[in-house]
């Protein structure tokens, strides 16, 4: 098997942040806010591989750090410290040297970002279609009826009605606009893809239908994935590894049915047990 | 002039700055260069970064030529010259394109070919093409330095679901020497081509929005438009698919002003007026 | 009288400037001109903000400015701002200390009593807004006769040169944050350099005050109101003459070369955390402008305090985004575009038209 | 028939840890036993024993407390399935190491199909082939036609398991656990899986499983290892 990411030592820092940071926080001090200077430590240490076609969830609560480490990932945010390596088809880059265009580069062609809430996916002011076609024309894709069919096709897959495809996703109700990003993400073939509590506020069978779907594409893309959720639900149908956060730490990593039925942690058992 | 005016108007440090920007901005084909653009004697959105421009760059031996609308006589071309007339004693003025040195047009660019020895000054009031999809003057900096159009682009492509037609009708954004795309000033898609590998330098100014850019000679200016969906002029011809023709001088190449005469008819003329008035000269001898 | 704008425009213009002159000069030849020293010392808040929005302190030529727009404020102020284009700079100012203004006026919100005491001034504050009919018919004796009396009664006190600054005694409590000495040194001059965000505050400090009073106004407002979290307390608003140094060209040493009128505002609003460890303290606003303008000066304090929340942490309102405020706050800028919509569009005009004409044809044809 | 041990397990312990009530509680102890390529080995003993604890430390949903599993991969060498990496042993559950409990846990719109295909999409097999070996599966298993285009969500208690048989046995794999695979079958059902059963012996699968009858153990065991209920539990 192939590496696609390999994450070391990342780490994410909220405010000046000093010395004592790293060694006053974490779960054994139940917080993640830095007495000494008031920083907030939302991600510590996170390492990872990630390999081609995988899936990897991340779980925790909000406040975690869950949702900050993909967003490193995906240069929403700029990491504190640490690297990440990116295995790309002939070539390795390390995420946090590129440059800004390299990173646009990236985040344009070879990785998809799904939010939980879609106006950060999406622009709400242009057609769905529209929002797939901005993601093909910064790949370079001229020919109109071209980017018409491909937005079709895409729309077609992830099962958005295409007689919709020019009306503003702001409209759509939240389990189509979700369909709607999963299409944009996937309109260059990426082969990493970050999912952040994709299905959160969705209705159960409308989460299904999109947590099925996801599956599909994994399948039949290979895509590579890392699923953020609180959901033990959506770690457990989607990912073969997971990882547990609290307090910006890992507590627990495993394969996904042994973090269920055999978890370690004091708060993982917790997690399980109430939500079992 | 009598109260110590200095020669065209700007001071020495203020023409010496914008010439810098005007370096810059040929080195740089496309790129708004920002410059602290000085109040100038009428109003912001009359010509203040085209006069700046034409100001800074002129000299006793030049022939300056002032278009507004594609005429020498308009209210506001007249008070452009006016001043420069006032403010440049011993530069010479003309009407005739073919006598002039520098330029300074709003909204045309002359229907005759530019020389290599002529510089042409357009008149800009929103230099940046991104504004309509980014108000955020920070944030389309970083979209022109990684030639981040897909958003510009995307509203072309939304033209085309609405209308069938990309519904862009001034202003057309138009990409330079392969990178920054340009706010090509107010003048019709018809004049676009012309940038296109110009003999000509073309400036442009906004004094408003303070940034200065060029078209250098012999440098490539592509309209934005897809593959199969392609860039298209004012189109002149009449319902029964004839070309129109100027009322006064018979000319079917030109760009037309269209009007309602006092007899109730509409009628076509040149908008270049010293191009129809030549055209005329022509015809009779 | 009609005219055609593209053709005879040179003999439309002359016109115009007849026609505004016969305007200025319709009293005909029972008229006064207007003298100078009249609008610079009746006039005087008109006065005070063309200086202040012309951004250049030229107490005569803004009177001038006065006279040949009719009272124009914007056309004025850009008068002046023209005039000003045709000058080089010959000689900079080092940063001036405000203590030392020779002060008309000066009070303080937050104290009921401040070191050197609360001088109300020539306000109107306090004033009955009741029209004066007395004045309708004011002969010459009697203007006269007023500026003798209280000139005569006017009790001749041992006012101070200058006074302490209120939030002096603020800072040396703690209450406010350190004064940022890098900042001072470097101001940033936008008559020669453009504005290229993010700018520093000294740039939008320098925007501000030659700004348009009803614009800053206006947006100072829509924080005030709610759009914005600045609930200010006037620390110090002080009106007066600021001694202006500059080098000797010789020495080089400050040498007093005159004074200038000016407002000065300063306001202090809810605290926040240091950044570096330290205590949270309050955060300060600041306005300054040149002339007699309080409310400005109130404005643009209050929108220097949101803008520099704004460069911190991001505007959550048009009253924090430096770019939204300081882009259009300028009146000569702003007065200039919206003028500029009189002049002539054809061309473009025919552009829309075709595409409007094409769109239509295309739609009826898929329509039938 | 080589009698070539497959797995082989050593000292295998395990204890579950629990925080909440600071409560250690032991499920196997010091298990031993071999499994063979084409041979069956069954665990019995009471409940509490800890028989479905030994498969899923095998299986690695549970960390094993102490002791080795030694297994022999396909592509040569032994290996630890208690210490090896995450990856290897995803890998080797999709390519060599099959599992069937009694529970069966498919997406909501999933084909029965294509519930009994996955592991050979997972290997590369493209979706005809894998639907068409699916199909052949679960006709032996005697799960009606009509069903096979429907999720199995709604089935039946004993239709879900051939389900899961069906998916597990399909692949093939070199080692398969069997968590009383046949417990709520009727008898000719039984019958036919047990058939199913043999021939995978035949075709060399190891197999380690807990049946929940006697008789299944003497009709299919090659090996049979008791266990007995740990101390203290």
């Amino acid at each position: 098997m192939d590496k696609i990411l390999e994450v070391k030592g990342l780490s994410q820092v909220y405010g000046p942040g000093c010395d004592l940071c790293f060694t006053s926080t974490g779960p054994e001090f139940e917080t993640n806010i830095c007495p000494h200077c008031g920083s907030i430590v939302a991600l510590h240490d996170l390492n990872f591989d990630l390999y081609k076609g995988e899936i990897l969830g991340i779980m925790g609560e909000s406040g975690s750090g869950k949702s900050t480490a993909v967003k490193c990932l995906y240069f929403d945010q700029i990491p504190y410290s640490g690297s990440a390596l990116f295995f790309d088809e002939t070539e390795q880059k390390r995420l946090f040297e590129l440059n800004p265009a390299q990173r646009r580069s990236l985040r344009n062609h070879r990785f998809g970002m799904v939010y939980q809430n879609a106006n950060l996916g999406l622009n709400f002011d242009i057609s769905a279609g529209g929002n797939i076609a901005e993601r093909l024309l910064m790949s370079q894709v001229m020919n109109y009826r071209e980017i018409r069919e491909r937005a079709r096709e895409l729309l077609a897959r992830t099962e958005v009605l295409t007689e919709r495809m020019d009306e503003l996703p702001k409209n759509f109700s939240g389990g189509m606009q979700q369909r709607v990003q999963i299409a944009k993400a996937l309109a260059t073939r990426p082969p990493l893809l970050f999912l952040d509590e994709v299905t959160t506020g969705l209705d159960l069978s409308v989460q299904a239908k999109i947590l099925d779907l996801i599956l599909e594409i994994q399948s039949e893309l290979n895509t590579a994935m890392i699923v953020v959720t609180h959901d033990l639900g959506v770690i457990r149908l989607l990912a073969g590894r997971t990882l547990v956060m609290k307090y910006g730490r890992v507590i627990e990593r495993g394969l996904t049915d042994q973090i269920l039925e055999d978890p370690q942690h004091a708060y993982t058992q917790q997690l399980v047990a109430s939500a079992l | 002039m009598s109260n110590g005016i200095n020669f065209a108007f700007l001071d020495e440090y203020a023409k010496r700055e914008i010439r810098r920007s005007v370096i810059k901005a040929i080195c740089i084909p496309g790129y708004q260069v920002p410059y602290s653009s000085r109040e100038m004697p009428m109003g912001r959105g009359f010509g203040t970064g085209g006069l700046q421009l034409t100001l800074a760059l002129i000299g006793v031996t030049d022939t300056v030529k002032v278009i507004d609308q594609g005429s020498d006589d308009s209210v506001n071309a007249v008070n452009l010259r006016k001043f420069i007339e006032m403010t440049c004693p011993g530069i010479a003025t003309t009407t005739r394109l073919q006598e002039a040195t520098l330029i300074q047009s709003r909204h045309r660019i002359p229907e005759q070919a530019l020389r290599a020895d002529q510089i042409l000054v357009l008149q800009v009031p929103y230099p940046d093409a991104l504004v309509i999809v980014e108000p955020s003057e920070d944030k389309r900096k970083v979209m022109h330095g990684e030639a981040d159009y897909s958003r510009l682009l995307v509203k072309l492509y939304e033209d085309i679901v609405k209308f069938d037609e990309i519904t862009i009708s001034h202003r057309y954004p138009t990409r330079i020497n392969d990178h920054y795309i340009i706010d090509p000033s107010p003048i019709p898609r018809y004049d676009v081509p012309k940038l296109h590998n110009s003999k000509a330098l073309i400036l442009f100014g906004a004094g408003r929005e303070k940034k200065i850019y060029a078209v250098p000679p012999h440098c490539p200016a592509e309209p934005l438009a897809f593959d199969d969906v392609p860039f298209r002029i004012e189109d002149f011809t009449d319902s029964r698919g004839e070309r129109r023709a100027c009322k006064l001088c018979g000319s079917q190449e030109s760009f037309l002003d269209e009007f309602i005469d006092e007899q109730g008819e509409r009628v076509y003329q040149c908008s270049d007026s010293d191009y129809c008035e030549q055209q005329q000269e022509l015809a009779h001898g | 009288m009609g005219y055609v704008a593209i053709k005879g425009g040179g003999r439309a213009i002359d016109g115009a400037a007849d026609a505004l002159e016969l305007l200025r000069t319709r009293q005909g030849e029972s008229g006064q001109p207007l003298d100078l020293e009249t609008i610079e010392k009746q006039l005087y808040f008109l006065h005070s903000r063309i200086l202040s929005e012309g951004g250049l302190y030229h107490p005569k030529l803004a009177a001038l400015a006065i006279k040949q727009s009719l009272g124009d404020t914007l056309e004025a102020s850009f008068a002046l701002r023209a005039y000003r284009s045709t000058k080089p700079r010959l000689l900079e100012t080092p940063v001036h200390d405000t203590t030392h203004m020779r002060l008309i006026r000066r009070i303080s919100a937050s104290f009921k009593d401040i070191p050197g005491g609360q001088m109300l001034g020539p306000t109107t504050d306090y004033a009955l807004r009741l029209l004066r009919m007395e004045l309708l018919n004011e002969s010459q004796e009697q203007f006269q006769s007023v500026a003798k009396t209280l000139f005569t009664n006017l009790p001749i006190q041992a006012v101070p040169d200058s006074f302490p600054k209120v939030l002096d005694s603020l800072r040396a409590e703690g209450l406010l944050p350190k004064v940022n000495q890098a900042a001072r040194e470097q101001p940033f001059d936008i008559t020669r350099e453009p504005l290229i965000f993010p700018v520093p505050r000294s740039a939008a400090l320098a925007t501000m005050a030659r700004g348009e009073t009803g614009s800053l106004l206006a947006i100072a407002y829509t924080n005030m109101r709610g759009y914005g979290d600045v609930h200010p307390t006037v620390a110090e608003l002080r009106v007066g003459y600021l001694p202006v140094l500059l080098p000797h060209p010789i020495t080089g040493e400050l040498t007093e070369v005159g004074e200038v009128l000016m407002t000065e505002c300063e306001v202090v609003a809810m605290y926040q955390d240091d950044d570096n460890k330290g205590l949270p303290t309050f955060t300060l606003g600041y306005g300054a402008c040149f002339g007699h303008n309080e409310v400005k000066a109130i404005s643009m304090a209050i929108l220097d305090r949101a803008l520099q929340k704004g460069m911190k942490d991001g505007a959550e309102n048009p009253s924090e985004d430096p770019e939204f405020v300081l882009l259009h706050v300028d009146g000569i800028d702003s007065m200039g575009f919206a003028s500029h919509y009189k002049m002539p569009h054809y061309v473009t005009f025919q552009s829309d038209m075709d595409r409007l004409r094409t769109t239509q044809q295309k739609q009826e044809a898929s329509h039938e | 028939m080589t009698n070539k041990p497959l797995l082989m397990v050593e000292n295998l312990s395990k204890t579950f840890f629990l925080h909440e009530q600071n409560k250690v509680i032991p499920s196997s102890s010091q298990v031993n036993l071999t499994v063979y390529a084409g041979k069956l080995t069954a665990l019995i003993g009471p409940t509490g024993a800890g028989k479905s604890s030994v498969l899923k430390s095998i299986y690695r949903t549970y960390l094993p407390s102490s002791g080795r599993l030694l297994y022999e991969s396909a592509t040569g060498g032994i290996l630890d399935l208690a210490l090896a990496l995450e990856h290897r042993i995803l890998e080797l559950r999709r390519e060599e190491i099959g599992f069937v409990t009694q529970f069966l846990h498919t997406l909501p719109r999933q084909k029965t199909l294509d519930v009994v295909a996955m592991p050979l999409y997972r290997q590369g097999v493209n979706k005809q082939e894998g639907r068409a070996r699916a199909a052949e599966l679960l006709a032996e298993l005697n799960i009606p036609e009509r069903l096979w285009e429907v999720p199995p969500a709604t089935f039946s208690g004993g239709e879900k398991q051939r389900v899961n048989l069906a998916r597990g046995l399909i692949a093939s794999p070199r080692l398969l656990l069997l968590d009383e695979p046949t417990a709520s079958l009727d008898a000719e059902t039984t019958d036919r899986v047990v058939a199913l059963i043999q021939r995978k012996k035949e075709q060399g699968v190891g197999m380690l499983a807990i049946f929940h009858h006697a008789d299944l153990v003497k009709r299919m065991a090659d090996e049979v290892v008791e266990l007995s209920v740990p101390v203290g539990s």
